[in-house]
């Protein structure tokens, strides 16, 4: 497993120097699968495969910028030569970012951006919305439906990078013709709120509902249960986000519309690459420029039904056999996986 | 004996047509009641009776249903004990009323701590309280101990000596000597004594006929929640007052005095 | 002055109250026979604040008017089930809470609990393909043991049950994550039993009626037994006119509500078990010795110890009904949701279980409170919630209101207990 | 008078060497003490004098630093009141340790309650329970508040009763009567009486003497955590126990009388 | 039998006794005189349990040691430093906490409002212009107004403090996310004098020594006077030896950390501010007419009322305390972060300011704790939090460890205090 990956930093001394490189891996949450299962064994195994006398320290911040902010000062005191901070809240880490520069430590900014960082990494946050929300239209439009109501899930109320995600999906949804018949920032990403939210909007908004925008998978998979328990029918389609197995799952079961893949694998590898690099005082390869950060910008991808083969199934991230575990083997065979 | 006659003016504290319920039960219903300065007050009556609820009426614990108070000869009505304290009225609860958490010279001033400068004078309060504590031959090890850990005889003396702090013109004592020993109890009947020489009003509710005839001048009996009468120790006796607070002339304090001497007779 | 009158009040004759029942012949009690009787005292209690939990029903009441008049949707049938099925997984944990409550203790943990448990049913049930039964005992045989741990700790070390529960906290959270692993999510089949019974089991209308009806025949015929014994053991007894009153009152009260129910799927299996529980915890509460055991711990531990009670295992036996509760609550929840997640039994879990039972009435102090504080409580918390889902609302909106709202319904119920607040003892 | 001599059989209970110390004070300290089947033992002592922890002691309350016991002529320890209870001990405690939040029945049935099928049997437990009070004396108004409501003398007639229930082979009455009226004193002192012809070992504190002198066969009497004497009550004063209770022959007690008696002459 | 010896113990000669301090004179009392009686008195309170604060420094140190052991960087100056720069934000609002659990009540609101302070700070200093001084006063100032009204409340209407805060947690939440409004996320510069005092103030070596000699200096003094006063009153006195030893303690459990503290940054402003406050609070709780009225009514609210004293003020103020407490702790935090958000004052800052002063050993029952529970809790859970990030572990493993670190620190505190547990009364 992931966890168990994680190498001994006990055995290093508190010095920097040398070779045997720290490179710091702050992570922002536990709550959604991505960050454990995918971002950590990923980078940690970039990392091991360019530098291989290079040690990673780890921090997961529970989605709580305070203690982000006390791991990342540990890590400073193990005496980390580059941080690669995927911040719980980018703009805040700011602080992070300076006090780390002070004293001679370069960041990069993994996942959210960060100003005056080192080195930038992302999937950007507003395009996620965006993508959620321009394949939802379509979904609805290729059903035969041009307006009608649409209701939106969105993040918790307190994590900034929600704002992000509503963002994107506004502009996409404000222009397409469908009316945003309500919404709701959902309390700490809860499924269970989400649910309860979705059965009384069952109630409120009646029989006009054509769409609902679920920020990530876990509201949607609140939102599905709620619309099934309801006795909507047909399901309207619901968006997700980050690609956990059970919403792959629900897309080949046709319960859900849709889920965002970014394919953590680029990500994690270029992260590392540059951490490497910075850790080493050399200056990383970069495409972009933003806002005077060297970045590399990857694209997230929609996963639909037709789309899982080509994408989950093939970058390997979960194994056909998981996917199509019990009850969901049929709805795989017909989807084509096997 | 010297039964002080109760002086003509008026009284110190006075009562009238107060009515208190709880509930289902009436606890007291229109009760008269006055004291005197100068004057020892008993207040019996059987469990249950009212005697505390009238005391905690009259200490701003409870507010009366009905009915009216006048201290000093003004209408007074006191809706907090500490109002009540403020009018100069000091009183012993039964239940004692004590910060089981804190220490015996904590619960002794409280409310009326010392001060050296911006700090607590807890070294003046320490000496006050064991001299206040001598006084009543209280046998407490230590003022520094919480009162938790006191012995129900104890805590009753430590209750007892905080109405000595402040200059109170009515002090009401409800059962002092319940739980005190021979010696604590002389003492306190000796202090009650002395209270009344000081011109203070005493109001002493009591069990113990033989205590109330000793320091009372008048008996004030209740009988579930109404007045039963009201003696003058000095021409009266016991029984009469046992037959008032029992309602009865013969009772069980009499079947077993009798049962009792006819056994003596016997053997 | 000193001429008073010595005249004992003249001794009632025995006869006048030798004809009352023993429970009534003390002269100080104000009459209460009859209906007039009855009336009289419920005037009374009224004035003097004694209400039981009819506060809090008023506040619910003032609660759902307010949304109705927002959005007419909120008292419809179809959205009173979905409260029915909203309070049924968190009232069934804020019902282990009202036992720590009645003794005086705290249990911060439930939602993890909550949350492993669903964990490791996901797992069990889709993960390993144990059997559906298999799985709810695995899960529901965990809290237990969480239970006893707890009870345990307690008891040995005397460590406070606040801290005891916050280690808990965290540390079957941590549990809970571990337990999901990497998939972290985890669909529970929808054609499963577990999500049919929580998401689409109702029951049919006359078998629903047919339940009110045994309800208010049980009531009745108990409180008539009851009657006839005393009657024979020589106490007062409830006018049988009062009786009949109170049980078509009990009728209406049920008859109602199921009747607006079956208007849309009707009642659900998932609330039934959770109202069969509150009954049943109430029974156990108020009549058995160990019901009596656990409200005389709550207000008096050392008098507990000192009666022979063996408060050791009264302390173990609440924890473990506590957290076996908290776990079916979380079954529920996951079944509900169809899923087990990271986040299942997060969020406000806790702190709406332990809000419910305190808003219901029961005491945090202990050895006040009554089973159905979980039910009135639940159902004042998810009123809000969903009648604010109902509402187009901002976020911060969202919170204020909330927090506004719940603070009138508390208000609403301690200003009609405020005449009580000057209490003292002897 | 009929002073029952002890028998000379063994003692129930009988404790020696007991010693019990809580932080600095040492409360108990060697102490000796026994009671026979039919036997009204008086335990007296100034206040503090340990009295309250030797019976907490024999209870299971508080476990013992040093000394041991045994009851029916077997060693026994106790380690909580449940044993002391199997034993066969019941205890009036001078705090009554009742449970404020439930009513009269509730609390008097405690731990041992009446069952019909598989519920409580409150019909006869409510029943019982006015027949135990009426035994008492006791004018308590309704058996179905929460004892908390109570007057001191009711909630102490509540405790007492408590020990009518089950089958004791020895009951420790600590301070029973401090809070009770007249009647229901006399009441109690008949109850002790009859609890001795049943040929049960009694327990009994008390700082009034007269009824110590009433009830008791022997006095233990205690000063300041020590054994200090032993009399039996058919060859001994009051004046000799209150000299014994004191540490000494002129005290406040006999001064107060002194003077009171100088000032009768006087006046 | 019956020929007992009516020998009352010979009178103790009234000499031998006059000759001791007042407070000495009791027989019954183990003697305790010297440096040897210190030592017999310390032994004793060992034994039976009575030790104060002494276990949780324990619990401290046997954390200390094994994250030391796991990482060699946890004892570093450096992350000492850290330690006591994450302590001081949390430590402010816990410092609060304890006065509301002295009351006997509760506050779960303190995470929220110390995010409302961050959120008010910010906008007006920031986005309003407002100057620092006006700012922080704006925010302390609503902390305030915030207790105020909890007061109000509870002291009118008798709602349980549990809810009015539950209320208040949801509703400064809302009003939190509405002052940050569409930004949601404000920086404080870092020039800016909050941030500075915050992250980068620290006292200079020789200042940080003056303060432990000043410190240690009015400790001596104090006791000294006092003992003269008490000699004066006839009541027992210290030793001076004794006072020496401790005097001399103190200076080594002062003068060792800041030696440590100084090979780094040194002392912050920010820890130095924190410890003053607990210093300073600990002071009004012993020895003034107000902390001990809080005390009283925490221990018994119905005996402080009949005292005379003004329970419904001193309620008020200390919600006030409270929640000024907490904004203020709210403004340190911002400071640090140098940013104020949407999640300022969340996850679990109410908690771990709950939990610092309950494993401090402030009762949640009331009556019974010191401000310096505030200080030692805080020390055990950011050193637990602080020590886990040197470590690198998983989320799961990483809660289930804070879990059981938390239970093994109250465990080793409980174990000491067992013998307390079998206490009666009279
Ligand atoms: N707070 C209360 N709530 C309900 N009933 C109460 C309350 N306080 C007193 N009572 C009732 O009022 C009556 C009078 O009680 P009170 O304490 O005044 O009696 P008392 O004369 O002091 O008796 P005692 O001699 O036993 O102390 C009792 O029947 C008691 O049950
Ligand atoms: N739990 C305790 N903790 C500390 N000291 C205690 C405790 N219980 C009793 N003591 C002390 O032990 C001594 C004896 O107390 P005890 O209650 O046995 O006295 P008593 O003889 O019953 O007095 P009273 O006649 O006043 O009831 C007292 O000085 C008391 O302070
Ligand atoms: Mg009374
Ligand atoms: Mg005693």
């Amino acid at each position: 497993g992931g966890s168990g990956s994680s190498s001994d930093s006990s055995s290093s001394s508190g010095g920097g120097g040398g070779s045997a490189k720290k490179i710091a891996l702050l992570l922002p949450e536990s709550k959604t699968t991505r960050y454990e299962t995918f971002d950590r064994p990923l980078f940690q195994a970039a990392v091991k495969k360019d530098c291989a006398s290079c040690t990673i320290i780890y921090s997961n911040a529970d989605q709580d910028a305070s203690k982000q902010q006390q791991q990342a000062e540990a890590a400073l005191t193990q005496g980390a030569n580059v941080l690669v901070l995927d911040p719980v809240d980018g703009k805040a880490a700011a602080a992070i970012a300076a006090s780390a520069k002070s004293q001679g430590v370069p960041v990069i900014a993994y996942d959210r951006f960060i100003a005056g960082v080192d080195y930038y990494v992302s999937f950007d946050n507003e395009t996620v919305g965006k993508i959620q929300a321009q394949t939802l239209v379509d979904i609805i439009k290729k059903g035969g439906k041009t307006s009608g109501d649409i209701v939106m899930i969105n993040g918790s109320p307190t994590d900034p990078n929600a704002a992000s995600f509503k963002k994107g999906a506004h502009s996409v949804i404000d222009s397409s013709g469908f009316k945003v018949a309500a919404e709701y920032d959902t309390p700490d990403w809860s499924p269970d709120k989400a649910q309860a939210w979705m059965e009384g909007q069952i109630s409120a908004v009646k029989g006009n509902l054509v769409g609902v925008y679920a920020a990530n998978d876990g509201t949607g998979g609140g939102a599905i249960a709620a619309l099934k328990a309801g006795g909507v029918k047909p399901l309207p389609p619901v968006t997700g986000q980050d690609s956990e197995l059970a919403a792959i799952q629900r897309i080949l079961a046709g319960d859900q519309a849709m889920t965002i893949y970014k394919p953590v694998p680029p990500e994690a590898e270029a992260a590392a690459k540059a951490a490497i690099a910075l850790a080493n005082k050399q200056k990383p390869a970069s495409t972009k420029d933003v806002e005077g950060v060297p970045s590399t910008i990857l694209d997230p991808i929609a996963v639909t039904k037709d789309t899982v083969k080509d994408t989950i199934v093939k970058d390997n991230v979960y194994k056909v056999a998981d996917i199509c575990a019990g009850s969901f083997a049929a709805a795989c065979t017909a989807a084509g996986l096997s | 004996m010297t039964a002080t006659l109760s002086p003509a003016t008026t009284a110190v504290l006075s009562l009238s047509g107060v009515s208190k319920r709880f509930g289902a039960v009436q606890a007291l219903k229109d009760i008269d009641f006055d004291v005197h300065a100068g004057e020892v007050v008993a207040l019996v009556g059987d469990n249950g009776a009212g005697k505390s609820t009238l005391v905690k009426t009259i200490a701003g614990v409870y507010m009366p249903d009905e009915g009216s108070m006048t201290f000093d000869g003004r209408p007074a009505s006191v809706s907090s004990p500490a109002e009540a304290q403020e009018l100069g009225i000091a009183t012993v609860f039964q239940d004692l009323a004590l910060c089981d958490n804190l220490d015996v010279v904590a619960n002794l001033f409280l409310g009326r701590e010392l001060y050296t400068g911006r700090a607590l004078d807890e070294v003046t309060m320490e000496q006050e309280s064991w001299r206040l504590l001598r006084q009543l031959s209280a046998k407490i090890p230590s003022v520094r101990i919480p009162v938790a850990s006191l012995s129900g005889g104890q805590r009753q003396t430590v209750a007892i000596a905080r109405s000595l702090l402040g200059e109170p013109k009515v002090v009401m004592l409800d059962e002092p000597t319940a739980a005190l020993g021979v010696a604590q109890t002389a003492e306190v009947l000796n202090l009650v004594e002395r209270l009344r020489e000081n011109g203070l009003g005493v109001i002493l509710i009591s069990h113990n006929m033989s205590d109330v005839m000793a320091v009372a001048d008048r008996v004030n009996v209740l009988r579930l929640g109404r007045n039963n009468g009201v003696f003058t120790v000095s021409q009266t006796s016991s029984q009469e007052i046992i037959a008032a607070i029992t309602g009865a002339t013969t009772n069980a304090v009499s079947q077993r005095a009798a049962r009792r001497e006819s056994q003596e007779e016997q053997s | 002055m000193s001429a008073s009158t010595p005249t004992p009040e003249a001794q009632a004759p025995a006869d006048a109250t030798a004809a009352l029942p023993a429970d009534l012949q003390d002269e100080r009690l104000i009459a209460s026979q009859g209906i007039g009787g009855f009336v009289r005292v419920f005037l009374s209690r009224l004035r003097s604040g004694d209400l039981g939990s009819l506060p809090v029903v008023v506040g619910l009441i003032v609660i759902w008017g307010a949304f109705q008049m927002q959005n007419s949707a909120f008292l419809s049938s179809r959205n009173l089930v979905n409260l029915t099925q909203q309070s049924a997984a968190t009232g069934t944990i804020a019902l282990g809470i009202v036992l720590v409550l009645l003794l005086g203790e705290i249990d911060l943990s439930v939602g993890s609990i909550s949350g492993l448990s669903a964990a490791i049913l996901a797992v069990g049930f889709v993960g390993h393909g144990w059997s559906l039964p298999l799985a709810i005992l695995a899960a529901i045989a965990s809290g237990a043991v969480i239970g006893a741990v707890y009870g345990l700790l307690y008891t040995r070390f005397g460590v406070p049950s606040f801290v005891i529960t916050l280690a808990g906290l965290l540390g079957f959270l941590g549990l809970q994550l571990k337990v999901l692993g990497q998939e972290g999510s985890i669909n529970i089949p929808f054609d499963s039993g577990l999500v049919k019974f929580a998401q689409a089991s109702f029951l049919s209308d006359v078998a629903a009626y047919v339940v009110v009806v045994a309800a208010v025949a049980v009531y009745a015929a108990t409180r008539l037994r009851s009657n006839q014994r005393r009657a024979a053991a020589g106490l007062s007894t409830t006018p049988v006119v009062t009786l009949a009153v109170r049980a078509a009152a009990l009728l209406l009260l049920l008859a109602i509500p199921v009747y607006i129910l079956n208007r849309d799927r009707g009642v659900s299996y998932m609330f039934l078990l959770f109202v069969a529980l509150v009954v049943v915890f109430d029974f156990v509460i108020r009549r058995t010795r160990w019901g009596r055991s656990v409200l005389a711990i709550g207000g008096n531990v050392e008098a507990a110890r000192r009666a022979g009670i063996n408060v050791r295992a009264v302390y173990v036996s609440v924890f473990v009904f506590c957290s076996s509760l908290a776990a079916l609550g979380g079954l529920l929840a996951a079944g509900r949701l169809a899923a087990a997640n990271q986040s299942s039994g997060g969020g406000d879990v806790n702190l709406n279980a332990i809000a419910a039972a305190v808003i219901g009435g029961t005491s945090l102090f202990g050895g006040r409170g009554t089973a159905y504080s979980a039910l009135l409580g639940i159902l004042v918390i998810q009123s809000i919630s969903n009648g604010l889902s109902l509402v187009n609302l901002g976020s911060p909106e969202r919170y204020m209101i909330t927090g506004g709202v719940l603070l009138l319904a508390v208000i609403i119920d301690s200003l009609s207990r405020r005449s009580r607040a000057s209490h003292g003892r002897a």
